[in-house]
């Protein structure tokens, strides 16, 4: 029986390479995880200014680093499954997009729950959080549109188009969402991390930083996997079907994946 | 490759001028795969395609502006009458009006020229997206399932252009069950579990 | 060079006679407009001055809001009769193609919002001043809905209900439009130099002609597999 | 103990964003893994039901 899974769809190579990596991460992100907390919770003093709230930036600014750092992979991920019709890339694109909304929803709910002490309101239309908010908007549509596709091939080259012309607008939203911030509001009040901050609270920004990427390779690596083994179920429904008869390949199969 | 599932692999043809492949091959063994894949509505995932010793992906448009397709839906704008229909479709192609007309005439669809296309039966629109193939001349007509909702007569008027055409140097691909009593024509059967 | 031009303003032509004929489309897309407006007065009260205050954001929202609207017209029409495989095949690039379908859009919806705007900002008690800087800020930002929306209505054109996602993938896109659109506005309206935000409204317009026409035309080859 | 509970005032304010920030990593990851776990399964007996000849191992 022919095998129908194309030399293209096959990617064995990129299972063998992520089965290696995976331990690894998921090892370091145990790790640095407990130590990023220790260090955030206790170890930190509290900022003279905003007491223990400072301790929410620990989590707000590494999420937010993530959000934008998950859009930007996604975007060259497309741009690389576009370009040379890679499928790992339109893959890691796929994994890639409800992590980044994620630490998004992190990064929004974080940033509303550190203004309220400050300034007494839930949401304050900082720049920042703005961008954050468009950005979370990009991740959704990214989704929305692979989920509308039966065939997830189709969808993924779909959802990678849209990530690019996202990725072109990324910028271009947030430095206008800078200058319309500057114009109807002449100081921004909440500054992240602020320049000067004190080495001691650098430490637990930066484990947790990676503690968050660390997080983020571990479960790229786990979606990617369990999308190549849904791509191997649906070529396997398909043998089956063509087996059963010539009927052509109902849209079920699509289905089965996606659940 | 359609989306995940292969459709067919290492078929080839060559036809020279004047003459006719025929698709044949069960539903789903990608007959209407393999002519929008020539037409350039969908891409290959191995192999080639040359006309005339060049490969097709060199110029595509070149490529485009010699080849006519005529899919299971006619492209036919209810608002429009039929008229306006083929002008618009001959003028895209870059053929001009000037024989609008004739081809009108050729599938019997003079005295429907004003009328708008909302009012035809499917028969009739068939034949109206078929005039394209006689107001917009190209060498390679590309025919998926023509004969579908066309009348017995209407089939003969087909079977004759069909021939003119290649008279005249043209070659056509087509994907059919009716037999159009073409003479020495080549078959290419397309399952995609026999071939190869 | 001049078959794309020729063949480009064919499929502009048809476009545009196929919304003239059935105006409906638009009657519909200028009425959403007008009536977005008129629900902002019954629901933030008469008080003119208020009313004022919010004018230019609100008569940007609702033309956003009503371009969104008319957006799958673009291509679902030609997708589902069969014209957009043969549209596909014309002999000239399909960023052209594109390109006479966003022009085409433009006249149909953008045009009429045009015009219909300044009716509105009467409506909102907008400052005199500010009216040309409206209908000019429209008139360079309406277009970039037309090609973004584009890029949004190709990437759908071959789902099931894909209309209802092209809102949620172009509005994020299309914030910078809305933000220096009421800038301008709102500078002509306390007398400043406008010139800025109009410029950068001017830039965003020249690369959406170039990026949108790409993108879409990919999505669209995708669309036809 | 019980002052660094209170967080100088703002409990809620930091546990709730530490617990919202484990609840959305903690979800993702068990959404990840509980999927990953029940496409390998499926594939595993559609492989065992179809194809004993399947050539290519299973990763």
């Amino acid at each position: 029986m022919a095998s129908s899974l194309h030399r293209f769809a096959n990617p064995n190579r990129f299972m063998r390479l992520s089965g290696a990596v995976l331990p690894w991460a998921a090892v370091i992100t145990a790790i640095l995880f407990p130590i990023g907390l220790y260090l955030a919770l206790f170890a930190s003093p509290p900022d003279y200014q905003q007491g223990e709230t400072v301790r929410i930036m620990y989590v707000h600014v590494p999420a937010a680093w993530m959000a934008l750092f998950v859009y930007t992979t996604m975007a060259v991920a497309s741009a690389v499954a576009l370009i040379w019709r890679h499928p790992v890339a339109d893959i890691a694109a796929r994994a890639a997009s409800p992590l980044g909304a994620g630490f998004t929803f992190i990064a929004l709910a974080t940033g509303a729950l550190w203004g309220q002490p400050m300034w007494g309101t839930w949401w304050v239309w900082d720049a920042r959080l703005t961008s954050v908010l468009i950005l979370f908007f990009l991740y959704l549509g990214h989704m929305a549109l692979f989920d509308a596709f039966d065939d997830p091939t189709k969808g993924a080259r779909a959802a990678a188009i849209l990530a690019l012309v996202g990725a072109v607008n990324v910028p271009i939203i947030h430095y206008s969402v800078e200058w319309w911030n500057t114009l109807h509001q002449p100081a921004s009040i909440l500054r992240d991390g602020g320049p000067s901050i004190a080495a001691s609270m650098l430490w637990p920004l930066f484990i947790m930083a990676f503690a968050f990427k660390a997080y983020f390779v571990t479960f790229l690596l786990v979606r990617m996997r369990s999308d190549i083994t849904a791509a191997k179920l649906r070529a396997l429904r398909r043998t089956q079907v063509e087996g059963a008869g010539m009927s052509a390949a109902t849209p079920a199969a699509a289905e089965a994946d996606r659940a | 490759m359609r989306g995940e599932r292969l459709v067919f692999e290492d078929i080839s043809f060559s036809i020279k001028q004047g003459e006719a492949l025929v698709l044949r091959g069960p539903n789903g063994s990608g007959k209407t795969t393999f002519l929008r894949l020539i037409a350039g509505l969908l891409r290959r995932e191995a192999g080639h395609l040359s006309w005339r010793g060049t490969d097709v992906a060199e110029d595509p448009e070149a490529w485009r502006a010699e080849l006519c397709f005529v899919g299971h839906l006619d492209g036919i704008k209810s608002l429009f009458t039929v008229a306006e229909n083929v002008s618009f479709w001959a003028r895209l192609a870059g053929k001009g009006d000037l024989r609008i007309g004739e081809a009108l005439d050729r599938f019997g669809l003079a005295d429907l020229s004003d009328v708008p296309a909302r009012f035809l039966s499917a028969g009739q629109r068939r034949r109206v997206g078929l005039a394209r193939l006689v107001a917009a001349p190209v060498p390679v007509w590309l025919l998926d399932e023509p004969t579908v909702s066309l009348d017995v007569e209407s089939v003969a008027t087909l079977a004759g252009v069909m021939k003119e055409h290649r008279a005249a140097g043209g070659l056509i691909i087509a994907a059919t069950h009716a037999d159009l009593n073409l003479d020495d024509v080549k078959t290419l059967a397309l399952g995609s579990r026999q071939a190869s | 060079m001049s078959s794309f031009f020729r063949t480009g303003l064919e499929v502009a032509r048809r476009d545009v006679r196929l919304a003239v004929r059935r105006a409906g489309d638009t009657v519909a897309v200028i009425t959403f407009f007008v009536i977005a407006i008129v629900l902002f007065p019954l629901g933030v009260g008469p008080e003119l001055s208020v009313l004022a205050r919010i004018a230019s954001g609100t008569i940007w929202v609702a033309a956003l809001l009503a371009a969104m609207l008319s957006l799958d017209r673009l291509f679902l029409a030609d997708h589902d009769d069969g014209s957009l495989d043969l549209l596909l095949l014309a002999p000239v690039p399909l960023e052209v193609i594109v390109l006479a379908k966003c022009a085409a859009h433009w006249l149909t919806t953008g045009v009429p919002l045009i015009v219909t705007a300044p009716l509105l900002a009467v409506l909102m008690n907008l400052n005199f001043d500010g009216l040309g800087a409206l209908i000019l800020a429209m008139a360079l930002g309406t277009p970039i809905l037309s090609l973004v929306g584009a890029v949004g209505a190709a990437l759908t054109v071959g789902v099931r209900r894909g209309g209802a996602l092209v809102p949620l993938l172009v509005l994020p896109l299309v914030i910078p439009v809305l933000i220096f659109g009421v800038a301008a506005i709102d500078a002509a309206v306390i007398g400043a130099d406008a010139s800025a935000p109009l410029m950068v409204l001017g830039g965003m317009l020249l690369a959406s002609l170039v990026l949108a026409p790409w993108a879409g035309a990919a999505a669209l080859r995708l669309s036809a597999e | 103990m019980s002052d660094f509970l209170a967080m100088g005032g703002y409990a809620t304010f930091v546990w709730w964003s530490y617990g919202l920030t484990a609840a959305v990593l903690i979800g993702l990851a068990v959404f990840a893994l509980r999927r990953a776990r029940a496409r390998r399964e499926e594939l595993d007996q559609l492989q065992a039901r179809l194809g004993p000849g399947r050539r290519e191992s299973r990763q």
